[in-house]
C-alpha cells in the first residue's frame, strides 16, 4: 500500500510538475528483495527511516533484485534519468557501474555502499561491523562450553574475513582454548545450505553459531539443536528466541537521513564514511537476558562504550598472522588500509582463506 | 479425455503462414493475459503495458539498452540452434559463457597494461576457445560415454561459476582492489568499442549480427548445415548418408560453446570491463527461450532476442514507475513460451519440434 | 571418529536429502510414463511458497501441505495440457514451467518473506520419503496399474493398441510428479529451513532430474543417488569444518563434479540405459495414424 | 441369416489425404475363416481398426449377432468378444511375457489363475510359452504366440489376424494354421487379413477383396484360384517377370569373408562367420525371418557399422570393411535400407533435399561445402520423371508421398547414379503392387546392365521372382547359396526355421 501511495505521489509530482518546493527524489538499488531480513532489508529499513525523518521534502523509489553486472548500469541510469537527485547503490559490486553512470550525471549525487573509490559526486559509506563481531567474540568466549565456535561464512571477501578475525581475537582473549570451525558456503542465501552448515558445525561440537550469510536459517537450526547463535544484519530474535544472543544490526537510517537532508539543503559533498558504533551505524540487538548472565551483558555494554569512545579497538596489537609474523605491533591498532583489504586469518584460526 | 481434441490433424505440409503468425499470436495472447494479471494486481492495464513494453524503448538510450541486452541473448541463441537443430539439448550455455569470459578475460588481465590493436581480437578468440572447450566436455561425455548432455552441461554451469569465483577471489584478484572479489580492469584496447558516443551498445552487436548472418548461410546453404539438420531429424538417416555424427555433435557443441564464450567475453569486455563473480544475469538460460521463440531461425532469433530483452527492460520500468515486483518479468517470459509452444500445434501437430528450415 | 559424530552427520544428510528424494521419485514416475518434465525447480518453488503462505494464513500444517500439493498438481497440469494435448516440445515446455514457477513463486511470496513460522519436525517426511520410494517400487512391479504405466512409457503405440489410454496415464503420472515436487518444496519451506526466500530451492530441482538418470529409472536407486549427492554435500562441509586446507570453491564444486562422474559411469554402459530408459521418453503421442 | 456373426454396413472412413474406406458392406459368417484380401493401402487395416475400436467410422454401422455394435476402445471390443493380433506386434520389448499377457487382460486375474489358464491354452492349441522371458529374447513366431495367447485368454468369439504370416517361417506358418483350425473347430470366427493369395485359398472359407477402400467382391474361396483373386485384387493384369542368367559374368566383385560381429545386446543378433560372393551382374538374395541378423548385416554391408570382430569385405580388389558409407559410395556402391522414413529418406525434408543423403563422386552437388541447389533440383526432377514418382514437385516433403512413391524415389535416386553394386533391403516392403512391380522390373533391368545387386528380404516370393542366387540367414548364420532356378522352397523354409538338413 505504502508503495503505491509513494508511487502515486511521485507520479502526481511528475504529472503536474509543481514549480515550488519540489521534493528531492532519492533512489535505491537493491541487490536482493527488501524482505530478506538481511542485508537488503536493513537498507530498506534505513530508507523508510529517512522518509519518516524528512517527510515531504523527499520521495523515495527502489529497484530490487538488480544483478551486479551490466544490468546494474541501466538500473542506476534509469533512476538518474527519471529525475532522482540522490541515488544509493547498496552493494559492493555496483562500484564500477555507479561511477560509470555518475560520470554522465555530475549534478546527481551517488552514494555507494562498501566501496572504496570516490568521485566528486560519488561518496562511499560502510559500517564497521567488525566492532560488533568483537563483542560477539567476547560473548562467545564466555558462553561456550565446548570451546568450539561454528562460523558460517559466505564469500571470502575482506568484509567477511575481517569479521572472522575480529571475532576470534576477542574470543581467544577471554578463552585461549577456543577453536573456530569455519564453513564457506559460497552463497549469501540458500536457507537449506545454511541450515546444513549450521547443523554440521553443531554436530562437530560447536555450541555457538556465527553467521555471515543473510537468512535466519542458521539461527533456527541452533534453536532446534539447543545451542546459541548470533544473528546477522537485523535483529533475528523473533525467529529463534531461545538461541539468539544478539545480532549486529546495520543501521543505515540516520546516515541516509543526513545525506538526503544535505541534498535537500544543497550542502552535500563527497566523502568516505566508515562509521561504527560511535555514530550508531552498527548497533547490537538487545542482549538476550534469558540466556546471558547479567555480568556478561554488562561486560558487553562496557565494551560498546569503550569502542564508542575509542578506548577499545578490535584490532589492537600484537596480532600475528597464521605464519606467525607480527602484522600489528604491540600497542598499535591495525590501520584502516589493512582492515579494508584483509585477506588473511590471524594466528590461531585453522584452515585458510579460500582463494 | 482424448475426445477433447478430436480434430488434431496432421498437415502434410507445415503452414508457412502459421510459421509467421504463431509467434505473433503467442505474443498477443501474452499481452492479453498480462493485462489480466495487471488488472488483478490493481493497475491500469493500458498504462502498465505501456510501461512494460513501450516506455523502455521510447528513447535512444532505451533502444541502445535493448540491443545491449539482446546481443548476448541472440548470440547464444544462434549458437544453441546449432545444437538444437542437431537434437542436442545443451542447456549449459551459461557455463560456456562463463568459461569464455574466463579465457578471454584472462587474456585481458594478462595484458592489462598493454594497449594494442591485437588485444581485443585475441581476447575474443580466447573467449571462443574457452566456451568451445567447456562445450566440448559434454560433447565428449555424450559421444564416448553416452552421458545425457542435458545433465552434464547443466552441472558444468555450476563448476564454471565456482572456477570464476576461485579466480577472482584468488589468483586474478585486483592487487589494488583491497582483496575485493574482482580482477583488474582491462586496458582500453581490451574493451569492445562503443558504436555511438554515450550509448552502451557496443561492437559485440556487430559480432552477433555477423555470426547470425554466417549461421543463416550455414543453415541454408552449406552441406554442414544440412548434415546438422539431417542428424537432428533422424540420426539413422545421417548414419546412412555417411555423416559423421560424432563430429557433428562435437561441432555443434563447440560452435555453441564458442558463441556463448564470445557472448561472455563481449559482456565482460563490453559493458563490464573486468572480471567478477556475477557477470551474467542468466543469459545462457534465457537464450534457450530465445532460441525456441525464434524457432531456431536466424531472423526469428533476432526478433525473439529483442522481445525477451524487452521483457527485462520492461520489468525494470514497471518496478520503477509502478512498483510492480521484478518477478513479473519471469512470469511474462514463461507465458510467452507457453503460448508459443501451445500454438505450435497450429503449424504442425507433428512429433518433431523443429520444422523450420 | 566417534559414533555420535557419524550419527549426527547421518541425521543432517537425511534431512538435507529428503527433498531430493521426493522430487526425484516424482520425476521418475513422470519419466517412466514417457514424459520428461524439466519444470521440477519451478514446481518445487511454487510448492514451497504456497505451503508457506497457507501455513501463515491458516496455521494448519495439514492445509499447508494439502494446498502445496494442489499447487504442484496445477503447475504440472499446465505442463501436461501443453505436452499431451497440444503436443508441445517437452524440454522447452519444462524450461518454461521453471521460469514461470520462479516468477510466480516470488510474486506470490513477496509479502511473506521473513514471516516467522514454527517449523515442523522433518522426521515424518524423512520416513515418508523412504516409504514413498518403496510404494512406487511396489506399484511399478507388483500392481497392474504400475505395469500399465511402465508399458505406456515403453511403447505408447502398443499400449494404445491394447486399449490403454496413453494420455490419461501420462496425465496422471505428470500430476503425481508435480505433487511430489511440490511436496519437496513445501518440505523445504516448512521443515528443512522454515521460511520463505525467493529461489530458496537453490537448484535442487535440477539435481533431482540428474538423479533419475543416475537411478536408471529404478525407484530404489533414486534413494541411493540422492544420498550420494546429499552425502557429498554434507561431507565437504564436514571436511571444511575440520580445517582441511583446500580452496573452498573446490569443495563446493564437489557434489556437481561427483554427479557428472557418476552419470558418466552409469551411462557408459549403453545397454543398461537402453534396457532401463523408457523407450518413448520425450516422444509425444499422437492418436491417429 | 442366423449364421452371420458380423454385418458391416456402409462403413466410410476418410483421412485428410485419402478415403480409406468407401461404403464398405459385407457379412461375416460364424465359425469360419473369413479373409480380407487386398494390397497394402487397400483399406484393410482401417477397417479392422474400426472393428477393434481403434478408429471411429465417419459413417455406417456394424451389427454383431444382429445387435448394433459400437466400440470406442479395444477394451470395449474385447468385452464384446473381438480380439486382434497385430501385424507389427503390440508387445513391450523390455517387459516379460507374463507382464505382456497381464497387460492384455481386462479383468483382474491372480497369477496362479493366469498360469492355470495358460497351461490350458498352451496345451489345447499347441502354444508353449516361457512366462519369464523378456519379449526381446523371443523369435517372431514366439512373439506372435504371445499375442495369440494374450487374446485367447479373453475367450473371443471373433479373432482378427492382421497379416499373421508375414514374419513367419513356412514351418511356423504351418503350425499357425493348425492353431487356427483348432480355434474354428471350437466355434470361433477368424477374420484373416492378408495380401497372400495362397493362404486365402488354403485356409480361408470366404474372401472379401478390397481395392482402394472399396469392396470388390465377397465370395466363397472354393471356386477361386490364385489367378482370379490376383486379378480382382490388383485390377489389372501384370506381366510375368523372368530372370535370366546369361548376362552374369564370372568375375566376383563383392566378396564377404568370415564376417563376425558381437553386439552384446539382447535387442540385436550377433553375426557369425558370414561369407558370400556376388558376381558382376548377379542378383544375390538373402532370405530369412525378421530379426535373424538382417538389419545387422545390412549395417555392415553399408558401412553404417564398421565395428566388426573379424572378417573382410572386398570390393573391386579393395578391402572396404573399415570404410564408412561415404567412402563406399565413392567406390560406386549404393544402398537402400529397409526403412524409408527416417533411414533412407528424411520425412521432414523435401524430395530435393533428400537427394543429398546419398552422394556419389559423379554428382556435382557440393562445391567447397556449399550446396549447388540447381544441380540437386535437376537431379531430383530427373528421378521423379524417370521413375514416375507421383508428387507435386521436388519441394514436397518426403512424408507427403505414399510409401510406394517414396520407395520408387529412393531407389531411383540410387539407380540414377549408376552404381556398380546396389545393396537393398526389403525393396518392396509395405508398398502397393503397381510400385512393387515397377521396382522389381527396374532391379532386373539394372542387373542386366551389369550392376550387381544384393537383396535382403523376408518376402520369399520376391526373392524367387528376381534373384539368381539365394542364401538364408538364421540367427546370424548365413547358409550356402542356392541357384534360385533350382532350389526347393521346402529346403529354404527349413533353413529359415533354423533346421539345417
Amino acid at each position: 500500500m505504502i508503495r503505491i501511495i509513494t508511487f502515486l505521489s511521485t507520479f502526481l509530482v511528475i504529472a503536474f510538475g509543481s514549480a515550488y518546493a519540489e521534493p528531492k527524489k532519492v533512489g535505491f538499488i537493491y541487490i536482493g528483495p527488501p524482505g530478506d531480513h538481511g542485508w537488503t532489508y536493513m537498507h530498506d529499513v534505513g530508507r523508510k527511516y529517512m522518509e519518516s525523518q524528512l517527510g515531504d521534502s523527499i520521495t523515495t523509489t527502489y529497484l530490487e533484485n538488480i544483478p551486479e553486472n551490466a544490468d546494474a548500469v541501466r538500473a542506476i541510469r534509469k533512476l538518474a534519468d527519471s529525475g532522482h537527485d540522490l541515488i544509493f547503490t547498496t552493494s559492493f559490486n555496483y562500484m564500477d557501474q555507479t561511477h560509470e553512470v555518475a560520470k554522465d550525471f555530475p549534478d546527481i549525487k551517488f552514494e555507494h555502499a562498501t566501496g572504496y573509490i570516490q568521485a566528486d559526486n560519488v561518496a562511499t559509506y560502510s559500517a564497521r561491523f567488525y566492532e560488533g563481531r568483537m563483542i560477539e567474540g567476547h560473548i562467545a568466549g564466555h558462553m561456550t562450553e565446548t570451546n568450539t565456535i561454528g562460523y558460517i561464512a559466505s564469500f571470502p571477501i575482506p568484509e567477511v574475513v575481517r569479521g572472522i578475525n575480529a571475532f576470534y581475537l576477542a574470543a581467544s582473549k577471554v578463552n585461549p582454548d577456543i577453536k573456530m570451525k569455519i564453513i564457506w558456503v559460497f552463497t549469501w542465501y540458500d536457507p537449506g545450505k545454511e541450515a546444513d552448515a549450521a547443523n554440521t558445525l553443531i554436530n562437530q561440537g560447536a555450541d555457538i553459531i556465527v553467521q555471515h550469510t543473510d537468512t535466519y536459517a542458521p539461527c533456527q537450526a541452533a534453536q532446534k539443536a539447543g545451542v546459541y547463535a548470533f544473528g546477522q544484519a537485523s535483529n533475528q530474535e523473533e525467529f529463534c528466541p531461545d538461541a539468539h544472543l544478539t545480532s549486529i544490526e546495520d543501521i543505515w537510517g540516520p546516515y541516509y537521513a543526513e545525506r538526503a537532508k544535505a541534498v535537500v539543503d544543497g550542502t552535500w559533498s563527497s566523502g568516505d564514511t566508515w562509521d561504527g558504533m560511535d555514530k550508531g551505524m552498527v548497533v547490537m540487538s538487545p542482549y538476550n537476558t534469558k540466556l546471558m548472565p547479567s555480568s556478561l551483558i554488562q561486560e558487553a555494554v562496557n565494551m560498546e562504550v569503550g569502542i564508542k569512545d575509542g578506548t577499545i579497538h578490535p584490532f589492537t596489537g600484537p596480532i600475528y598472522n597464521q605464519a606467525g609474523e607480527l602484522v600489528v605491533p604491540e600497542g598499535e591498532v591495525a590501520p584502516d588500509g589493512m582492515l579494508l583489504g584483509m585477506n588473511f586469518y590471524v594466528q590461531g584460526i585453522d584452515g585458510e582463506v579460500p582463494q | 479425455m482424448n475426445s477433447l481434441f478430436p480434430s488434431i490433424v496432421s498437415r502434410s505440409q507445415s503452414s508457412g503462414l502459421m510459421n509467421f503468425f504463431v509467434p505473433i499470436i503467442s505474443i498477443v495472447l501474452t499481452l492479453i493475459t498480462g493485462s489480466i494479471i495487471f488488472v488483478l494486481l490493481g493497475f491500469d492495464p493500458v498504462y502498465a503495458l505501456y510501461t512494460f513494453f513501450i516506455s523502455p524503448i521510447s528513447s535512444t538510450y532505451g533502444i541502445s539498452e535493448l540491443f545491449v541486452k539482446a546481443t548476448p541473448l541472440a548470440l547464444i541463441a544462434i549458437g544453441l540452434s546449432y545444437c538444437f537443430k542437431n537434437n542436442i539439448y545443451n542447456i549449459g550455455a551459461e557455463g560456456q559463457l562463463t568459461m569464455g569470459a574466463i579465457f578471454g578475460g584472462g587474456i585481458g588481465i594478462l595484458f592489462h597494461d598493454t594497449n594494442a590493436f591485437w588485444l581485443l581480437p585475441l581476447m575474443i578468440f580466447a573467449g571462443a576457445i574457452g566456451g568451445a572447450f567447456w562445450g566440448l566436455i559434454p560433447a565428449i561425455l555424450k559421444t564416448k560415454f553416452n552421458t545425457n548432455e542435458i545433465l552434464t552441461s547443466l552441472m558444468l554451469v555450476y563448476v564454471a561459476l565456482f572456477i570464476l569465483d576461485y579466480l577472482v577471489v584468488g589468483p586474478w584478484k585486483d592487487p589494488f582492489g583491497y582483496s575485493f572479489p574482482k580482477s583488474r580492469p582491462f586496458s582500453e584496447s581490451g574493451r569492445m568499442p562503443l558504436l555511438f558516443d554515450g550509448l552502451r551498445v557496443h561492437f559485440g552487436l556487430i559480432i552477433a549480427l555477423f555470426l547470425i548472418f554466417v549461421s543463416w548461410f550455414v543453415f541454408a546453404k552449406t552441406i554442414f548445415g544440412f548434415q546438422l539438420k539431417v542428424s537432428g531429424y533422424s540420426p539413422k538417416a545421417a548414419r546412412y548418408a555417411g555423416f559423421n555424427q560424432t563430429t557433428l555433435v562435437f561441432f555443434a557443441f563447440a560452435i555453441c560453446g564458442a558463441f556463448a564464450g564470445i557472448a561472455g567475453l563481449a559482456e565482460v569486455s563490453g559493458p563490464i570491463g573486468l572480471l567478477y563473480r556475477d557477470i551474467s544475469p542468466n543469459y545462457g538460460f534465457t537464450a534457450i527461450i530465445v532460441a525456441f521463440l525464434g524457432r531456431l531461425h536466424p531472423i526469428g532469433i533476432i526478433f525473439a532476442s529483442l522481445v525477451i530483452a524487452l521483457t527485462y527492460l520492461g520489468a525494470e520500468d514497471a518496478q520503477l514507475f509502478l512498483q510492480i515486483p521484478s518477478a513479473v518479468g519471469f512470469i511474462f517470459q514463461g507465458l510467452v513460451l507457453f503460448y508459443l509452444l501451445g500454438a505450435e500445434l497450429l503449424i504442425n501437430y507433428k512429433l518433431s519440434y523443429k520444422k523450420l528450415l | 571418529m566417534n559414533l555420535d559424530l557419524i550419527l549426527g552427520i547421518l541425521q543432517i544428510v537425511l534431512i538435507a536429502t529428503t527433498p531430493l528424494v521426493f522430487a526425484g521419485i516424482g520425476e521418475l514416475v513422470t519419466e517412466k510414463s514417457g514424459v520428461l518434465n524439466l519444470g521440477v525447480e519451478g514446481m518445487m518453488l511454487v510448492g514451497a511458497v504456497s505451503a508457506f503462505i497457507i501455513l501463515v494464513i491458516t496455521g494448519s500444517y495439514f492445509l499447508a501441505f494439502f494446498v502445496s500439493i494442489l499447487s504442484g498438481i496445477i503447475m504440472s497440469g499446465l505442463f501436461a495440457f501443453l505436452v499431451l494435448f497440444l503436443m508441445s516440445n517437452q524440454i522447452a515446455t519444462g524450461l518454461a514451467l521453471t521460469i514461470f514457477g520462479i516468477g510466480l513463486s516470488s510474486m506470490l511470496g513477496k509479502q511473506y518473506i521473513g514471516t516467522p513460522i514454527d517449523g515442523l519436525s522433518p522426521w515424518f517426511f524423512v520416513i515418508f520419503s523412504f516409504l514413498i520410494v518403496f510404494l512406487v517400487s511396489y506399484f511399478f512391479y507388483k500392481t497392474k496399474a504400475g505395469l500399465i504405466l511402465r508399458a505406456v512409457g515403453e511403447s505408447h503405440n502398443s499400449a494404445h493398441a491394447l486399449g490403454y489410454s496413453v494420455i490419461k496415464i501420462r496425465f496422471l503420472s505428470i500430476l503425481f510428479g508435480g505433487s511430489m515436487c511440490a511436496l519437496a518444496g513445501s518440505y523445504i519451506s516448512i521443515c528443512y529451513a522454515p521460511m520463505w526466500q525467493e529461489g530458496m530451492t537453490a537448484g535442487r530441482g535440477w539435481i533431482a532430474l540428474a538423479l533419475v538418470v543416475f537411478a536408471t529409472w529404478k525407484p530404489e536407486r533414486v534413494l541411493i543417488g540422492a544420498y550420494i549427492f546429499g552425502g557429498v554435500t554434507i561431507l565437504q562441509m564436514n571436511l571444511q569444518a575440520l580445517g582441511l586446507r583446500f580452496p573452498g570453491q573446490f569443495f563446493s564444486m564437489a557434489p556437481y563434479v561427483a554427479t557428472i562422474i557418476v552419470l558418466v559411469l552409469i551411462s557408459s554402459n549403453k545397454l543398461r540405459i537402453k534396457l532401463s530408459a523408457p523407450a518413448s521418453l520425450t516422444i509425444p503421442f499422437y492418436k491417429g495414424r | 441369416m442366423s449364421n452371420t456373426i458380423l454385418n458391416i454396413q456402409n462403413i466410410t472412413k476418410s483421412f485428410p489425404r485419402v478415403i480409406a474406406n468407401k461404403n464398405v458392406t459385407f457379412d461375416i459368417k460364424k465359425n469360419a475363416v473369413h479373409a480380407i484380401l487386398g494390397e497394402n493401402g487397400a483399406g484393410k487395416s482401417t477397417l479392422v481398426k474400426i472393428l477393434y475400436g481403434l478408429l471411429e467410422p465417419d459413417e455406417g454401422n456394424i451389427k454383431l449377432n444382429n445387435k448394433n455394435f459400437k466400440v470406442n476402445s479395444p477394451a470395449e471390443a474385447r468385452k464384446q468378444g473381438i480380439g486382434m493380433v497385430f501385424q507389427h506386434f503390440s508387445l513391450f520389448d523390455s517387459l516379460s511375457v507374463k507382464e505382456n499377457l497381464i497387460l492384455g487382460i481386462d479383468e483382474k486375474m491372480s497369477y496362479s489363475d493366469l498360469e492355470n489358464k495358460l497351461e490350458n491354452i498352451s496345451s489345447r492349441y499347441n502354444l508353449p510359452l516361457d512366462l519369464d522371458a523378456p519379449i526381446t529374447a523371443l523369435s517372431a513366431g514366439e512373439k506372435q504366440r504371445v499375442e495369440i495367447v494374450r487374446i485367447l485368454l479373453q475367450d473371443p468369439q471373433i479373432l482378427i489376424m492382421d497379416e499373421p504370416t508375414s514374419v513367419l517361417t513356412p514351418q511356423e506358418v504351418e503350425s499357425l494354421f493348425v492353431t487356427l483350425n483348432a480355434l474354428v473347430k471350437e466355434g470361433r470366427t477368424i477374420l484373416y487379413i492378408t495380401h497372400k493369395l495362397e493362404e486365402v485359398i488354403s485356409i480361408c472359407d470366404t474372401v472379401t477383396i478390397m481395392r482402394s477402400g472399396e469392396i470388390i467382391d465377397t465370395s466363397s474361396t472354393s471356386n477361386q484360384t490364385a489367378k482370379t483373386l490376383a486379378t480382382k485384387m490388383l485390377g489389372q493384369k501384370l506381366d510375368d517377370l523372368k530372370t535370366n542368367y546369361g548376362h552374369i559374368k564370372d568375375e566376383v566383385n563383392f566378396d564377404v569373408k568370415n564376417i563376425s560381429c558381437d553386439f552384446n545386446d539382447p535387442f540385436l543378433t550377433d553375426l557369425k562367420n558370414i561369407s558370400f560372393q556376388v558376381r558382376v551382374g548377379e542378383i544375390y538374395g538373402i532370405a530369412g525371418v525378421a530379426g535373424n541378423g538382417q538389419s545387422e548385416l545390412m549395417d555392415i554391408l553399408t558401412g553404417e557399422n564398421i565395428n566388426i570382430k573379424s572378417g573382410s569385405i572386398t570390393f573391386d580388389n579393395k578391402k572396404i570393411e573399415k570404410y564408412g558409407p561415404q567412402k563406399r559410395r565413392d567406390l560406386s556402391i549404393s544402398f537402400v535400407p529397409e526403412n524409408r522414413l527416417g533411414h533412407s529418406a528424411v520425412p521432414e525434408l523435401s524430395l530435393s533435399e533428400n537427394i543429398l543423403l546419398s552422394q556419389f563422386p559423379k554428382n556435382n552437388f557440393i562445391n567447397n561445402g556449399i550446396i549447388l541447389k540447381n544441380n540437386v533440383d535437376d537431379f531430383a526432377n530427373n528421378v521423379i520423371n524417370e521413375f514416375k514418382v507421383i508428387t507435386p514437385g521436388n519441394d514436397a516433403k518426403a512424408s507427403s508421398l505414399s510409401g510406394g512413391n517414396l520407395q520408387k524415389y529412393v531407389i531411383g535416386r540410387e539407380i540414377s547414379s549408376k552404381p556398380k553394386i546396389l545393396i537393398i533391403s526389403h525393396p518392396t516392403w509395405g508398398i502397393d503392387a503397381g510400385a512393387e512391380h515397377s521396382i522389381r522390373e527396374s532391379l532386373i533391368e539394372l542387373s542386366q546392365n551389369g550392376t550387381s545387386i544384393i537383396v535382403i528380404s523376408q518376402d520369399l516370393d520376391e526373392l524367387i521372382e528376381i534373384t539368381h542366387k539365394i542364401s538364408v540367414i538364421y540367427d546370424g548364420n548365413l547358409s550356402k547359396p542356392f541357384k534360385t532356378s533350382e532350389v526347393e522352397i521346402e529346403k529354404l523354409g527349413l533353413l529359415m526355421g533354423g533346421k539345417n538338413e
